[in-house]
């Protein structure tokens, strides 16, 4: 298997990705992780976590055909992209791309590529959970 | 025929419902699906414009033809990652 | 201490350079890992590891300066950078960057400019160590 | 006055050394320290246009005029990451 493509609920093993990617073929490795960043709302009440809900049989598929995608362009040797569900707490990753090729140039294209795309089409919602325990579902476009 | 649909995030919580069945007449089109249920759901026309729809994990348009059994998604805008 | 600079003899410690940049401030890290990539000579003989060497004194002052002109330029939370010196086996990460910053765009953006910046000044020198136990320092530019 | 030269990777397997104290006449530029350096190491002379310098710890030019107990460090054209 040379990619790993996952939509899992526990925390995202970032190591275990890197190691995966990891190969005597590869000069570079670009790895992108995305972070629940510190956030308040118009309450000014502290943001306390992330919930992400997918649509996980249209995201796994989804994931495939992005990393199909990413391998008609770049010289990928391995490639993990996995998408974390459930609650994320401040500063932890909620995404990781890990991808490994033989130059430099072509990893963090393929690794930018990989995140830009996921984050315009993957089925998965995040839903802003704030210090008195209301949340909010993030809207991307505009406010409703 | 009875498909199934699917609502996710914003919209399953606004119809207060995950996953319903839905009673259409034979070939009918993802968009009569969705205004069949947003007839029976108000809470999401507010959604109605930015919705997209996946059949069997297909994206598709308004104008496609479902089949008895077809579980059609309703999808509010990504915000993953 | 918000950057980790370091030029260092032991393995590179990837998931403590990861954890050391995650921040509640973090919407994105961007992390490259330069690895050994296996090769032959004009023998024919495999590369079997490569030997790093570095003027240690200077090249701390240059990863100091590096630091100091990303941060100029990108909203940098926290960053490392980490050179490893001494035998350094196929597929194993010789350099890391990693940079967190509020936005992803940014951390690929400041990861990309240290990765190259460093390559092109930083004061360290390999050698290909092949099969049969011969060395050949690497000259980036031509052949003497 | 004598200042210590310290030659890396290549060009210190070429040398043989690693670090090497040079006497040199007062107010020698560092052009005038590699020409001394590379008479007495001509092993060294077919990188002699592409060694760059730095007196402790700046890099510098082959005009700029050293001082007593400068380190004068001889640098091959750099290959890390």
């Amino acid at each position: 298997m040379t990619d790993w493509l996952e939509i899992l609920a526990t925390p995202l093993p970032v190591a275990r990705a890197i190691e995966f990617v990891s190969a005597t073929t590869a000069g570079g490795i670009a790895i992108f992780l995305g972070t629940t960043r510190d956030d308040a709302n118009e309450k000014g009440q502290p943001l306390a976590a992330l919930d992400y809900e997918a649509y996980a049989d249209l995201a796994s598929r989804q994931l495939t055909e992005l990393a199909h995608d990413a391998r008609q362009r770049w010289p990928i040797l391995k490639l993990a992209v996995l998408h974390r569900t459930g609650r994320v707490a401040l500063g932890e990753p909620s995404v990781l791309i890990a991808v490994s090729t033989p130059h430099r140039a072509e990893a963090f294209e393929a690794c930018r590529w990989l995140i830009d795309t996921l984050k315009a089409d993957l089925a998965v919602w995040k839903k802003e959970i704030w210090s008195d325990g209301t949340g909010t579902w993030v809207d991307p476009h505009a406010h409703i | 025929m009875t498909i199934t649909v699917k609502l996710f995030a914003i919209l399953r919580d606004k119809a207060g419902v995950a996953e319903l069945p839905l009673e259409l007449p034979e070939r009918a089109t993802v968009a009569t699906a969705v205004e069949t249920l947003l007839a029976r759901h108000p809470s999401l026309r507010p959604f109605a414009n930015r919705i997209a729809c996946a059949v069997n994990l297909s994206r598709v348009t308004g104008e496609a033809e479902l089949k008895d059994q077809d579980e059609l998604a309703l999808l509010p805008p990504v915000s993953g990652g």
